[in-house]
């Protein structure tokens, strides 16, 4: 996989303060999700990646030149900043135009893409009114529309989906899939892990400053076989299943949900724990089976406790 | 200062609520602005002129005939807080520019607004930061010179013809105090940045001092007195210490009336502008 | 368009027509064919004159000093200009608008000194004709390139003391014989002679436009001036102060709303002029130090500023008439300065 | 919670699939410098001039025409001591190039820079293929024109308010001074407004220094000696011909440098203290507090 993005002994100090710690990384086309709790160095990465700071140490390539000092880079690299910031006089449509005209377009191009933007995040109703008066969802769809109008190969969401109601989050986690599948490298930052589960299974985990893991979620969980996979699994007849499972040599422990039709069962090694069940969960009625801690949030909680 | 460069503090809200509610914004703000070592420099600056009249009022006790050069009498306490005044309105600058701006640009009047304060709390509350900030370069130091004058030459001062000394320094440290920081707080409240407002109250303060400038060598008329703030300031001054200057002959009734109308005016625009919601048509 | 544009254009569009006017006022203006403060008529003078001196009979007649002082002083005023007017038709006060008086050498006409008066204004011609033809013994008129020129005293030799003529309706010229034929001759044939003096027109074009009175010239017009003055010693002592040789001169001076003089010096080079302003200067201070006699000069050195710009010393005056008054020997003024604007 | 892996298909081991056109932009050049200024320039004059804050400048730098306005009509009734020329010299002397013109500059120049970092909206213009010295020049020419559309009416309508008192004749002789004054103003813009955004660009807070400039050095305009040459009021007040002669202080020291002097002067600072702005603004990261 060719790099878009690399980190070659990359650090960043502010002062006392190390934000990045020689850091080695890369990161291709496709989605990328850029995980880590606040203060974790997640904003200094992608602001090292959008040349916006300059590393203290080592070096931070983006499409094969340096990304500080190279603004030619943003032909081809869209940036949606964190900061809820704009400039409230203008509309959206004035916005965009503003900044297609920054990157190079002539007006007639510049107008061709901001429609095709606004259509992108469905705001054209909304491009005649003032930013100032737009909601909360509006005012991150009208930065994520900046930061694809001019069709970049490189793209640097931070928090895309923060203060966004379930139906436009759910429409940005689309555009952002269909970004990543048409072969841009997408790399989304994000402290909620769940957003970032909906548009990637690739993660790079950010911890004090170090890349803790990086790679797809589940290939990361099966590294750690000593920590026990939880199974939740819903019957008709919560005791029937617990009797027929007890006694399989996977099952490390049992429980039963409050409500009785849910048992959860600690096991080490799941793949042959789900063939050895198959059959008492036909005779006990079981509706539903899943791996509650097979997702980011257990994965990331666990590498962040070690 | 914005709520977000604070460091969080949990606010407990004990009951029953005390009367004096804004004491918080003020102590807050004021140990935020007291941080700041270039605040610090400038207020050393201000004091400077005390120390002056100090030397000034030992040397004339020390050598009388040098009191004829630079005499010591209920005057110079006049001259003394004219010349603060200059002081006063650097800063409120440095501490009242952003006050309300920086809280209506971050939205951090928000916060204040659904603690339970009202907006006259949250007003007063601001309002006594520049009160502080101005009385600690007016009214402390003019009080502090008198007491040292009083102590140097008792025999000067320990007068009861000269005893209306004290309240005049009050009295007008108060007025200049209270006008200045009244117009910074609504100039404050004008704006959404800092700076903005900041040269927004320069540039009103001075440019009135300009205009009355150039009426004066247009036309040379008393009443030009009355359009600058810092001239009003300056005739009560001259009124309270009977110092006699041409620039300003007026009675001391117009330029009371001249500088309660723009008190009135400020907290007029206070009144509209604290607002926890601002709405964009 | 959005409204930023709007004002942009709109303060465009101010400065613009700002510029035109300004412009148009530039080049239509009917004084602009002349040089500074000079009329076109006055071109024709000769290409020798050293200096000229102006008078705006108009807003000299208008402003307070005229009114306050010049016509209280004459209390015989009215009479003489109603016999003047009854003889010639002339009012001064109403049909003058400006006097010129140019001329090669400093000092009165006939003692060594040369001068030629211009006068313009609206004049009855024949009536002024007939008034110098029978007022005066021993005038007699020629001509020279169609403009009839009236001699006084004429001799035997042809040559008179004195002349005068009229170049146009609206301008007489009167002066030596041979310097009013000489301009005659020049406005005859539609000359500027006076172009040619490069020196002489840069200083007019120095003059401060709309002045109530001026004056420019180069050394010649201060030969005569004191080449030293006394020490502050006073006249009796043998130290005096040596004036540095002033390469031109330009006056310029109002009178209303108050007295108004702007003055300038050009010397010899930078530290002439420093030198010359400091001369100044200590004159002023002079005039103060004596101040505690009479408060008036306090108030009067106050209002002059001296200050030098490379070469040139420039000593501004601005004496209210209030001053002007106070420094008047005690007697009753008679009338107070009417508000004239 | 049911969590669905929907893995994300990684395209497999090539280059982008479908590499954006580059529609006949040069990707691997910044965009020219001018066609970035002018950009800049639109986007920063639409909240410049039409802005609450420019209502505060329209009343600094539109007062004289009012006072003019007023010095006009109240002619009669209210006898002025000085005259209608004196007095627009004190108006382009004193009120425009040394106080409201600087303080114009202070007001606009520190914050070209400063109110985007402040706003938080600096990210949008430093993410564009551009060079930062042109989102500088764009900013630098927005200040100038908003300035100069606020000064120059005010200052043509106070001359002819002024001059054409005693009617249109006479006029034409002090022509060259109107386009003098207003030359020597747009020189007072360009080099404040230069010495001002270095002054931003440089401080956090420049307000309080800029202030202590304006008002106390450069009153060393008015000392003796070599002092006036170190402040920028005593070059440009010496371009101005009708100066007003009683300026106070000035009145015992005033020194009028030479003209060339001057010109060269007042160039040399507007180009060193723009190139010192530029040089350090493209130096500069941004680190907005989260």
């Amino acid at each position: 996989m060719t790099a878009t993005m690399e980190f070659v002994r990359a650090s960043r100090w502010y002062g006392p303060v190390i934000a990045l710690n020689d850091v080695t990384t890369t990161v291709g086309p496709g989605v990328t999700g850029l995980l880590g709790p606040n203060g974790a160095g997640k904003s200094t990465f992608l602001k090292l990646a959008a040349g916006q700071l300059a590393p203290s140490q080592g070096e931070v390539r983006v499409l094969g030149k340096r990304a500080w000092g190279s603004p030619e880079l943003f032909h081809r690299v869209g940036v949606c900043p964190e900061p809820d910031a704009f400039w409230e006089g203008l509309t959206g449509l004035q916005f965009l135009m503003a900044l297609l005209r920054l990157t190079g377009f002539d007006d007639a191009e510049c107008r061709r893409r901001a429609d095709h933007a606004l259509e992108q995040v469905a705001l054209t109703e909304a491009r005649d009114r003032k930013i100032g008066g737009y909601s909360k969802g509006m005012r991150q769809r009208i930065k994520m529309a900046q930061s694809l109008a001019h069709d970049p190969q490189v793209l640097l969401l931070d928090e895309p989906l923060s203060g966004m109601d379930p139906v436009n989050r759910r429409r940005v986690v689309d555009l952002v899939k269909k970004l990543g599948r048409e072969g841009r490298t997408v790399l989304v930052s994000s402290h909620i892990l769940h957003e970032v589960e909906a548009m990637t299974r690739r993660v790079l985990l950010i911890h004090n400053g170090r890349i803790l893991a990086e790679g797809d979620v589940r290939e990361i969980r099966d590294l750690m076989d000593e920590h026990p996979h939880t199974v939740a699994l819903r019957a008709r007849d919560p005791r029937a299943l617990a009797r027929a499972v007890v006694g399989s040599p996977h099952v490390l422990s049992l429980t039963f949900g409050a409500e009785g039709e849910w048992v959860t069962v600690q096991t080490a090694r799941p793949d042959e724990f789900y063939s050895s069940v198959v059959d008492a969960a036909v005779e006990a009625g079981v509706s539903e089976m899943y791996s509650p801690d097979e997702n980011l949030e257990s994965v990331f909680k666990y590498l962040v406790a070690r | 200062m914005p709520i977000y460069e604070q460091t969080y503090r949990r606010y407990e809200a004990r009951a029953p609520l005390r009367t004096v509610r804004f004491w918080p914004i003020t102590r807050e703000a004021l140990r935020l602005i007291l941080a700041r070592r270039a605040f610090l420099g400038l207020l050393l600056v201000a004091w400077g002129q005390f120390l002056f009249r100090v030397i000034q009022v030992y040397v004339v006790t020390r050598l009388p005939e040098a009191g004829r050069v630079l005499p010591i009498d209920g005057r110079m306490f006049g001259q003394f807080l004219a010349i603060q005044t200059l002081f006063t309105l650097l800063l409120s600058i440095f501490g009242g520019a952003g006050l309300i701006a920086n809280d209506l640009r971050t939205g951090a009047i928000l916060v204040y607004l659904s603690r339970p304060l009202t907006r006259r709390d949250y007003v007063l509350g601001q309002l006594g930061v520049l009160l502080a900030l101005n009385l600690s370069v007016t009214l402390v130091p003019g009080l502090l010179l008198y007491l040292i004058a009083l102590a140097l030459a008792p025999d000067q001062f320990a007068k009861w013809s000269l005893a209306w000394i004290g309240p005049a320094v009050v009295l007008h440290s108060l007025v200049t105090s209270l006008v200045m920081s009244l117009i910074a707080l609504a100039v404050s409240s004008l704006s959404r940045s800092a700076r903005v407002a900041g040269l927004g109250f320069f540039g009103l303060v001075f440019g009135l001092e300009i205009l009355r400038g150039v009426l004066r060598a247009l036309y040379d008329r008393p009443e030009s007195a009355l359009l600058s703030v810092q001239a009003d300031l300056q005739s009560l001054g001259n009124a309270l210490f009977g110092i006699t200057d041409r620039a300003f002959q007026l009675p001391w009734a117009y330029p009371a009336l001249v500088l309660t109308a723009v008190s009135l005016a400020c907290l007029a625009i206070l009144r509209a502008r604290v607002r926890a919601v601002e709405i964009v048509r | 368009m959005t409204r930023s544009r709007l004002v942009v254009l709109g303060s465009t569009v101010v400065v613009a027509a700002g510029a035109m006017a300004a412009l148009g006022a530039l080049y239509l203006d009917p004084a602009r064919a002349a040089v500074g403060p000079l009329p076109p008529q006055a071109l024709s003078l000769p290409a020798g004159t050293r200096y000229v001196m102006g008078l705006d009979v108009k807003r000299f007649v208008a402003s307070p000093l005229y009114t306050k002082y010049a016509a209280a002083r004459t209390a015989n005023r009215p009479q003489a200009f109603a016999e003047l007017e009854e003889k010639t038709g002339l009012n001064p006060e109403r049909d003058l608008d400006q006097v010129y008086i140019a001329g090669t050498q400093a000092g009165v006409p006939g003692r060594g000194g040369d001068a030629l008066v211009v006068v313009t204004g609206r004049f009855d011609r024949a009536k002024v004709a007939r008034a110098i033809e029978t007022e005066r013994k021993g005038v007699t008129s020629k001509n020279v390139s169609g403009t009839v020129v009236y001699l006084f005293d004429e001799n035997s030799a042809g040559k008179g003391t004195g002349a005068t003529a009229f170049l146009d309706d609206n301008t007489l010229v009167m002066g030596t014989q041979a310097s009013v034929e000489q301009t005659v001759v020049a406005r005859a044939k539609g000359e500027a002679p006076l172009r040619d003096n490069a020196a002489l027109l840069a200083l007019l074009e120095g003059v401060k436009p709309g002045s109530t009175f001026w004056m420019v010239g180069d050394k010649t017009l201060l030969s005569n001036m004191p080449k030293a003055i006394p020490g502050p010693g006073g006249p009796g002592t043998s130290q005096s102060i040596e004036l540095p040789a002033l390469k031109s001169l330009t006056v310029t001076g109002d009178l209303e709303p108050q007295v108004t003089l702007d003055i300038t010096g050009e010397a010899a080079d930078e530290p002439a002029a420093k030198n010359l302003a400091d001369v100044v200067r200590g004159f002023v201070a002079l005039a103060s130090l004596q101040a505690n006699q009479k408060p008036e000069l306090k108030q009067l050195a106050s209002a002059i500023s001296v200050t030098t710009e490379a070469s040139r010393v420039h000593v501004a005056a601005r004496v209210p008439y209030e001053v002007i008054d106070s420094l008047q020997p005690k007697r009753a003024s008679s009338a107070a300065p009417p508000n004239a604007p | 919670m049911s969590a669905s892996p929907a893995a994300s298909r990684v395209t497999p081991d090539s280059s982008p699939a479908s590499a954006p056109s580059t529609d006949g932009r040069d990707v691997t050049r910044p965009v020219t410098f001018w066609r970035a200024a002018r950009a800049v320039f639109d986007l920063s004059l639409e909240g410049m001039v039409w802005s609450r804050r420019s209502l505060l400048m329209v009343a600094l730098l539109g007062g004289p025409a009012l006072l003019s306005l007023a010095f006009r009509i109240l002619l009669t009734r209210l006898p002025p001591r000085v005259g209608a020329f004196d007095f627009y010299g004190v108006v382009v002397a004193f009120y425009y190039v040394r106080n409201a013109l600087p303080l114009a500059a202070l007001f606009y120049a520190t914050a070209l820079i400063a109110d985007e970092v402040e706003g938080r909206t600096i990210t949008y213009l430093l993410t564009r293929p551009i060079q930062r010295v042109s989102v500088l020049a764009g900013k630098f020419a927005a200040y100038l024109v908003t300035t100069l559309a606020l000064a120059l009416p005010a200052v043509v309508i106070t001359f002819f308010l002024l001059n054409t008192i005693r009617g249109w004749s006479g006029i034409g002789a002090i022509v060259p001074e109107l386009f003098r004054d207003m030359g020597v103003m747009v020189l007072t813009l360009v080099v404040y407004g230069a010495f001002f955004t270095l002054m931003g660009v440089l401080l956090r807070r420049p307000v309080i220094p800029g202030l202590l400039f304006l008002f106390v050095w450069e009153l060393l305009a008015n000392a003796p000696g070599y002092l006036p040459r170190f402040t920028i009021t005593a070059y440009l007040r010496s371009l101005i011909h009708h100066r007003p002669p009683d300026e106070g202080l000035a009145e015992i020291f005033a020194q009028v440098l030479p003209t060339a002097l001057c010109l060269e002067a007042v160039g040399a600072m507007i180009v060193v203290f723009l190139a010192g702005a530029a040089w350090i603004f493209s130096q500069r990261e941004y680190v907005l507090d989260q």
